[in-house]
């Protein structure tokens, strides 16, 4: 009795306390996400970044975020003020929304839906309404070209991204975002490596799907200005902001989950690599050791103060990864370690993804938009579901045929990758006759 | 309890929607509203244990065609449309006859209700899990009419490029 | 070619268009005209089918105003045209009075002059590759240059105090003689240079992005080019090979070994490749320009005030953008009588709308940016 | 927990389809007729689903998902004529389409 009224508590508050964690985060790890792309940008761009607020710039994203929140909200006066207002609460609920599918570790994890993954794709493939209808609503031709550009590039990539994932589908044989991780376990290997051509469609589509470089035309600055962003100011603003970015993490969970083994370790079912169980631990030890280094050598007290303390906060996160290993610990909680090992995991993995989105931006210039559907539709597309009758095939072939994984998978990927050389072959000679796009 | 709340609600929701779908002047305000009405749609879906269609109901209308509605919608310049006459001069005549039809329909079911014996709802857990069900029944039984389905799409997908564009 | 223009002012205030028509009002404050550029864009969809340039936001009425300053006073002024490239805007003026008074610069003047010119090419040539890799979209390169571009500014700098608005050079000759190290700074600075375009090149020339965005964006065929009067590397890109340095050589040009080069189809990516060669050929001139330069004076024999005999000259140089030209007639007087400026960015814009009818918005930015318009010298 | 009986989905269904048919019927606007069916289509689905649950089996699911392809068809080809139409003659106006060539 007692231990039903126990399940029951645990069912209801941990859904309840993991919602709660995620929309009071998200915020701020979107803002720490800006500044990681900006150290990033910078670190490329041979400078430094943002130095001044907290040591190292650690404190930007906060104080960009009480800038924007005391910034005066700006409505045009010729905007549909209604639609105008509330505009960026759609993208923002649809990204937090999707959020609430996903399982980060074995612990956390709103819902366990039937249709898990599919209810991330589609719900936050509503956020689309927020940037169509601010961009709409702004009056504006710059609002409106963007919004156009977004729904269009949206609805292209979208299928070539619902193909890819389709291809994962198959091999995990369901939906449900828990039992696809476990999958991959079962299978021994992750799906990156199974369909890596789905996974490379997988990343550019949803590089286009996110808005971000080279397919960041919807708010491409030297174009439109900021696209359907150039009326907002201030704290609707940052709303999509705050929604870009967590869609961000939101594809970048969907891959993890799906090709990137979600929170398994890698070589999670070899023993011989268990000491990357220490991975974890000695990370946070290298970083928090950085920190005691740089601490002198901050110029003002407070800052060296800060970093020190980032450096104990981050020897403590160290210790409490480490705990699980302890065999004491384990035996008292055996659910322990999977719990936050798998949430570490994640986490390294989703940010490794975002470094390649970053990677990605400082590195292309931006396609122009004929150019983007071109790829979208003659390239992604079909690539995609000839990817999905390639997985199909290895799947037959290993089920029926007793093919091992290896020849099955590896004959298909080549298949493949033969139809995605032809295709690329195919554009490039359509791109020879294109010389001249214009008529006059 | 909850399922009384969570469908009344809903079917609030849907109606309220509903109207103003049809009674909005602005034609994106009628858009949102429809947008609300069907996700509400979606919700007495997902009430009903029917998780695939919920999805299906989110990705495809409200994620898809509804944009394809809003895109046309900002593509074509509507200032002048907002200053027209909203109804047609038939007005009262039509709407006569879609109450007519809705009072036909109310009637039908009230007899449906006191005369024929709908029984007893079978369990939540006959329809599960959905996604697997509707996968099954759809690649066997239903499998020509999914076929046919498809054709009709790429039609659908050629007429629609033939109608728009300007110059073929 | 004109008759075929649609006219562009009897739509631009039209306010019914079709279906999918619009105008699109780009700048004065835009990201990517840089500067105060308006371009009113008719649009069907995001197809350009007419356009119109409005410029004269950044007018300051420079030829007046050397009709009110004596012949050293406006030399200041001309540095404020292509503050980009302010050194060459002063090259052209000071020659173009020394040959008005029949006056010429010592052999050491006009050796240090093709340097620090040549350097300011480089430097001009940089800061356009940044800002045009930026409006197509690549955000790093504009770093890479400006790093280099800095290392110019230095040099700039210990020359003669300034780093954007220089006035280095005096009718006659020098403001002042060089520092010491100004042949190993130089060296320095170009010595590893060739490596550093071959990193640009390397982020931009291959990439598959880079050459669909430019190629076959903006063509300008050779007679096309000739008729527009377009020069500097839009012109060669077309594949005249029309270079001042080379056809009327001014300063020490004439000393040194360089070549032009040229493009084929006169597309922006041509331009591009164009000018990426450009500044490999001008690190090679300042190589060979550092090696020898002559000792001797740095001042010609001019007077303390100068009163041109009565009379007029055109003297055009060969800008980073183009053929700067400089007509000035005198009156005898201390006074220039009238001033007119050629300046390349403008005649080169003439170009615009017929090099982005029928391209998407996008081209629209990309072919400002490669056409290197500097709003100060197209407004004057 | 009391199941909520069939009938309310019906009735569901049935307000949503008589609004539906009364923005067809009424509204000059050809954007907001199309929405209007759509609306219809929608309420069809309910009943369907409804129906499923009551007899325990997934063709109503099935059903639904081809009335939602025929949906995503109608709307697509509909709004292309809608957009040709407005090309030509520059009206939303369903009562204005009054000819059959022009």
């Amino acid at each position: 009795m007692l231990m039903n009224v126990f399940h029951f508590v645990i069912s209801i508050w941990v859904p309840l306390v993991c919602a709660l964690i995620i929309v009071a985060v998200l915020p701020l790890v979107a803002g720490y996400i800006v500044l990681m792309e900006r150290k990033v940008m910078a670190d490329m761009q041979a400078r430094l970044g943002p130095m001044r607020v907290g040591p190292h710039g650690l404190l930007q994203p906060i104080a960009d975020a009480l800038k924007l929140l005391i910034k005066e909200d700006i409505i045009p006066d010729e905007a549909d003020k209604a639609i105008f207002w509330f505009a960026p609460l759609i993208s923002v609920t649809a990204a937090m929304l999707a959020m609430s599918a996903l399982a980060i570790g074995p612990w956390f994890q709103i819902a366990d839906l039937n249709v898990g993954l599919l209810f991330v794709v589609g719900i936050s493939a509503l956020g689309i309404f927020g940037i169509v209808l601010g961009g709409w609503s702004s009056n504006s031709h710059y609002s409106l070209l963007g919004a156009l550009r977004s729904a269009a590039q949206l609805v292209s990539y979208e299928t070539a991204a619902g193909m890819a994932i389709v291809g994962g589908l198959l091999l995990a044989g369901t939906l449900s975002t828990r039992e696809i991780i476990q999958a991959q376990n079962d299978y021994g290997t992750w799906f990156a490596f199974a369909a890596p051509v789905g996974f490379f469609v997988y990343i550019v589509a949803s590089i286009a799907e996110t808005n971000r470089a080279p397919f960041d035309l919807p708010e491409a600055e030297s174009e439109l200005v900021a696209g359907y962003m150039t009326e907002y100011s201030g704290f609707r603003w940052a709303l999509y902001f705050l929604a870009e970015y967590t869609n961000m993490v939101v594809v970048a969970s969907i891959a993890t989950t799906l090709f990137l083994g979600g929170w398994l370790r890698p070589f999670a079912g070899t023993p011989a690599f268990n000491f990357l169980d220490y991975f974890p631990s000695v990370l946070m030890l290298a970083v928090g050791a950085y920190c005691f280094y740089r601490a002198p050598k901050q110029p003002v007290k407070v800052q060296s103060l800060f970093m020190v303390a980032v450096g104990l906060l981050m020897i403590l996160a160290a210790i409490i990864l480490a705990a699980p290993l302890v065999p004491a610990v384990s035996d008292l909680l055996p659910g322990l370690k999977p719990g936050l090992h798998g949430a570490f995991w994640f986490l390294l993995k989703v940010g490794l993804y975002i470094y390649l989105f970053m990677w990605l931006r400082f590195t292309f210039p931006r396609y122009r938009f004929d150019q983007l559907m071109r790829l979208g539709w003659q390239f992604l597309i079909p690539l995609s579901i000839v990817n999905v009758m390639g997985i199909g095939l290895a799947l037959v072939l290993h089920r029926h045929w007793g093919w091992g994984h290896l020849p099955a998978f590896g004959l298909t990927t080549l298949l493949t990758l033969v139809v995605a050389a032809w295709l690329g072959w195919a554009e490039e000679k359509k791109d020879k006759v294109h010389v001249f796009v214009g008529e006059t | 309890m909850l399922d009384h709340i969570v469908f009344y609600f809903f079917a609030a929701l849907a109606v309220v929607s509903a109207i103003l779908v049809v009674t909005r002047r602005n034609v994106v305000q009628s858009a949102i509203f429809l947008i609300t009405a069907l996700l509400a749609t979606a919700g007495i879906f997902l009430q009903l244990h029917a998780e695939f269609l919920f999805i299906v109901q989110v990705i495809l209308y409200a994620g898809g065609i509804m944009v394809l509605f809003v895109f046309v919608i900002m593509l074509i310049n509507m200032d002048v449309s907002l200053h027209q006459v909203q109804f047609n001069r038939q007005w009262w005549l039509g709407l006569l006859l879609a109450l007519v039809l809705g009072a036909e329909l109310t009637i039908a079911i009230a007899i449906g209700r006191s005369h024929l014996s709908f029984g007893e709802a079978a369990p939540a857990s006959a329809l599960e899990p959905s996604t697997q069900l509707v996968g099954k029944v759809l690649f066997s039984e239903y499998m020509l009419p999914f076929e046919i389905a498809s054709i009709l799409l790429l039609v659908a997908m050629i007429g629609a490029v033939v109608m728009a564009k300007k110059k073929i | 070619m004109a008759d075929e223009r649609i006219p562009f002012a009897t739509h631009a205030d039209q306010t019914v268009l079709g279906a999918d028509e619009i105008v699109l009002n780009m700048g004065p404050q835009h990201p990517s005209t840089h500067g105060v550029l308006r371009v009113k864009l008719r649009l069907d969809g995001e197809k350009v089918i007419g356009s119109e340039c409005v410029i004269g936001y950044l007018h300051r009425g420079v030829e007046k105003i050397a009709e009110h300053r004596s012949y050293q006073q406006f030399a200041p002024y001309v540095d404020r045209m292509d503050y980009v490239a302010a050194v060459s805007n002063g090259l052209g003026y000071c020659e173009a009075v020394e040959k008005l008074l029949g006056a010429e610069a010592p052999p050491r003047a006009r050796v240090i002059r093709t340097i620090l010119t040549e350097l300011q090419r480089i430097a001009s040539h940089l800061f356009w590759l940044g800002t045009h890799a930026l409006d197509i979209g690549a955000l790093t390169p504009l770093f890479y240059c400006l790093r280099e571009r800095e290392e110019i500014l230095k040099i700039f700098e210990k020359f003669c105090g300034a780093r954007l608005t220089t006035h280095a050079f005096r009718i006659g000759g020098l403001q002042y003689e060089a520092y010491d190290e100004l042949e190993k700074d130089v060296e320095r600075f170009c010595t590893p240079f060739d490596k550093r375009v071959d990193e640009y090149e390397s982020l931009l020339t291959e990439n598959r992005i880079w050459v669909g965005r430019t190629k076959g964006v903006g063509i300008l065929t050779s007679k096309e080019a000739i008729d527009y009067g377009a020069s500097g590397p839009v012109l060669r890109a077309s594949g005249v090979k029309w270079d001042i340095r080379k056809a009327m050589p001014y300063a020490a040009y004439d000393q040194y070994k360089f070549e032009i080069p040229t493009g084929k189809n006169g597309d922006t990516y041509d331009r591009y490749i164009v000018r990426m060669e450009e500044m490999r050929q001008s690190r090679l001139i300042c190589l060979q320009a550092i090696e020898n330069i002559p000792a001797g004076p740095i001042m010609g024999k001019v007077g303390k005030v100068l009163k041109p005999p009565p009379g007029e000259v055109y003297h055009a140089i060969e800008a980073p953008k183009g053929e700067l030209g400089y007509y000035i007639i005198s009156d005898g007087t201390t006074q220039p009588y009238r001033v007119r400026i050629r300046p390349p960015s403008l005649i080169n814009l003439e170009a615009f709308d017929k090099m982005i009818r029928g391209h998407l918005v996008a081209d629209v930015v990309a072919i400002i940016g490669t056409l290197d318009i500097v709003l100060g010298e197209v407004d004057r | 927990m009391a199941m909520i009986p069939i009938s309310q989905y019906l009735f569901l269904g049935m307000v949503l389809f008589t609004i539906g048919a009364i923005g067809v019927v009424t509204r000059r606007n050809v954007i907001i007729i199309l929405m209007s069916i759509e609306l219809m289509l929608n309420a069809v689905n309910i009943n369907l689903v409804a129906f499923s649950r009551l007899v325990g089996s997934a063709e109503g699911h099935v059903f639904a998902i081809f009335i939602i392809t025929d949906a995503a068809a109608e709307a697509a080809v509909g709004l292309g004529i809608i957009i040709a139409f407005f090309r030509n003659r520059e009206t939303l106006l369903g009562d204005e389409m009054d000819l059959m060539k022009w």
